[in-house]
């Protein structure tokens, strides 16, 4: 057909794009918050692990809002590119989550299909979060501002405790910061897109 | 001369028993006292917050009533791990409760979603129940701050088993196979991004005509 | 000595017929051959993406059968805009399709759903006839990534026309108005929010008792 969208310079327009994000983004902290769950019960209980899994996440370097007034203050290009920060900083563990995991002691398949798919969709809205800085501030596509993840070591402790803390934290971790980034894309849309008025 | 002899015990360990949060913008936490050993008992809530040596005290023991601790938007932040410990004191001592961590972003529960309304449309693609209803007035949905999803219960008066439907972030929903001449009951309840679910809102009622 | 007189003609001008996802992770484009002007013809698939100027080539002409395209999870893209043409070459020369848009997002057609069940149902508020059917198995429809929504075609075996209702996301419904003795046909079909209707799955019949 003509331009899907008859657009004339047949893009996918910014709307779409922060409405296909968003719904990524959604999917994302599901299956993280499934999988966090899903190992919790099955191999944290009584553990402790909790009270251990405090000022661990990679990504405390990055600066973040911390609440709804701190999210609304910060200028939306600012906003973006953290997202991007905090996406990029989780390609490599989930590279190695989904390698990892599979070594845990009768993983159930459950476990492991969410690490894959997480590590797939994680991509996916990497790509659609560059294309939309792209678009919104194509200046700042340049510098690749992550937080380095050191934690493969610790996922491959022979201690069994030691490592499952390491799966636990790492978890614990991803729901964290999938939420924190579903949060600020839903945001984000609501103010670019329909003048925060959602 | 008379010897005092103080009777009473040390109190009872308190336990904190939930902390919830209506709108990702406040929070509140609630304990269950101990024992009070007989004697006066007084308890006092302290905090430590992620990557914070310093300890707090519950900015707020009244506003959400007895055994509780409310923590307004100053003194709220999310995606941080928050450590609780309440400590009972009375003349003979002193009990702590068990440590209780807390994430604002894991402990939504938002109020129930309002105005639920049923009325009965016949269109020529047929006829069905229309079913309306507005987000809880607590919380920014405008801004995109909470983002709720909806479930529905819906069943004939008499029948036994709700009908659930879960209908995603719309605030309408259209009943195709209703019966002629039936009474329907219907209520709906809301979580955020995979929060626990609300309560559920008040029941409506619609009579259809035969 | 003989002249060799070369004969037959450039090929006739190749049509993009379609594309289609069914998942929205993966995706093919068909298209028509023009004639091959009695010589033998190859077709090429080229394809830039939305702010590129570069072109690429089909990554896989084989696996969804003749004069087609397929696109796999690594070469599908959600976030642009796809602009095909296809060029017919023979000896005597070379044409191109016009181009050819696609916003995978927007070419999202399911497979049909599966494992269609009518049953009877007879309860204190009424009796009915409950049908259940599952999503399409295929590319793992995934609740939260692919929303499907369904459409159902149900009518008495001699019944002339269908009864066409919109069920939304549910995977059941009860149909009130049924008739003892009477047998029923139904069948369902599919869509993504934004995407095209599945084929209608096969059809399932059930006999009502008098």
């Amino acid at each position: 057909p003509i331009c899907p969208n008859g657009s004339d310079s047949c893009q996918v327009s910014l709307g779409d794009l922060f409405d296909r994000a968003v719904k990524l983004s959604h999917y994302i902290h599901s299956l993280s918050a499934e999988i966090f769950n899903e190992f919790d019960e099955r191999y944290a209980q009584g553990r402790g692990f909790i009270a251990k899994a405090v000022n661990s996440c990679h990504t405390s370097s990055l600066t973040t809002p911390e609440d709804k007034e701190q999210a609304q203050q910060i200028h939306h290009e600012d906003l973006l590119n953290l997202v991007l920060s905090v996406l990029r900083s989780w390609n490599d563990p989930l590279l190695h989550l989904v390698s990892e995991v599979q070594r845990i002691k009768e993983v159930p398949d459950t476990i492991l299909w969410k690490a894959v798919e997480i590590e797939a969709q994680n991509k996916r809205l990497l790509e659609g979060m560059e294309r939309i800085v792209g678009r919104v501030h194509p200046a700042d596509l340049g510098n690749e501002v992550y937080s380095r993840w050191p934690g493969l070591p610790a996922l491959q402790l022979a201690d069994e405790d030691s490592r499952l803390f390491a799966f636990y934290n790492l978890l614990h971790c991803l729901r964290r910061d999938s939420h924190k980034i579903d949060n600020y894309l839903k945001l984000l849309k609501c103010r670019l897109i329909h003048d925060s008025n959602c | 001369r008379y010897i005092q002899l103080r009777s009473g015990q040390p109190p009872g360990k308190p336990e904190i028993l939930r902390c919830r949060s209506p709108e990702k913008e406040t929070f509140t936490c609630w304990w269950k006292p101990g024992s009070d050993g007989g004697l006066p008992t007084n308890y006092t809530l302290l905090y430590n917050k992620e990557g914070e040596r310093r300890y707090y005290e519950c900015p707020d023991y009244t506003t959400a009533g007895p055994n509780s601790c409310y923590f307004d938007k100053k003194h709220t932040s999310l995606w941080i791990t928050y450590n609780f410990t309440v400590k009972a004191i009375n003349e003979m001592g002193s009990t702590v409760s068990d440590p209780y961590y807390v994430d604002v972003a894991n402990i939504v529960q938002p109020d129930p979603p309002e105005n639920l309304s049923l009325q009965f449309e016949k269109k020529v693609y047929g006829e069905y129940l229309l079913l309306n209803w507005d987000p809880p007035s607590l919380g920014d949905v405008k801004s995109g701050w909470l983002t709720l999803e909806y479930e529905l219960h819906i069943k004939p008066e008499e029948g036994q088993e709700w009908e659930k439907i879960f209908v995603g972030q719309r605030t309408t929903y259209k009943m195709f196979s209703v019966n002629p001449g039936e009474r329907y009951i219907a209520q709906v309840r809301c979580r955020s991004d995979h929060g626990s679910w609300s309560e559920w809102s008040p029941q409506s009622f619609i009579k259809l005509q035969k």
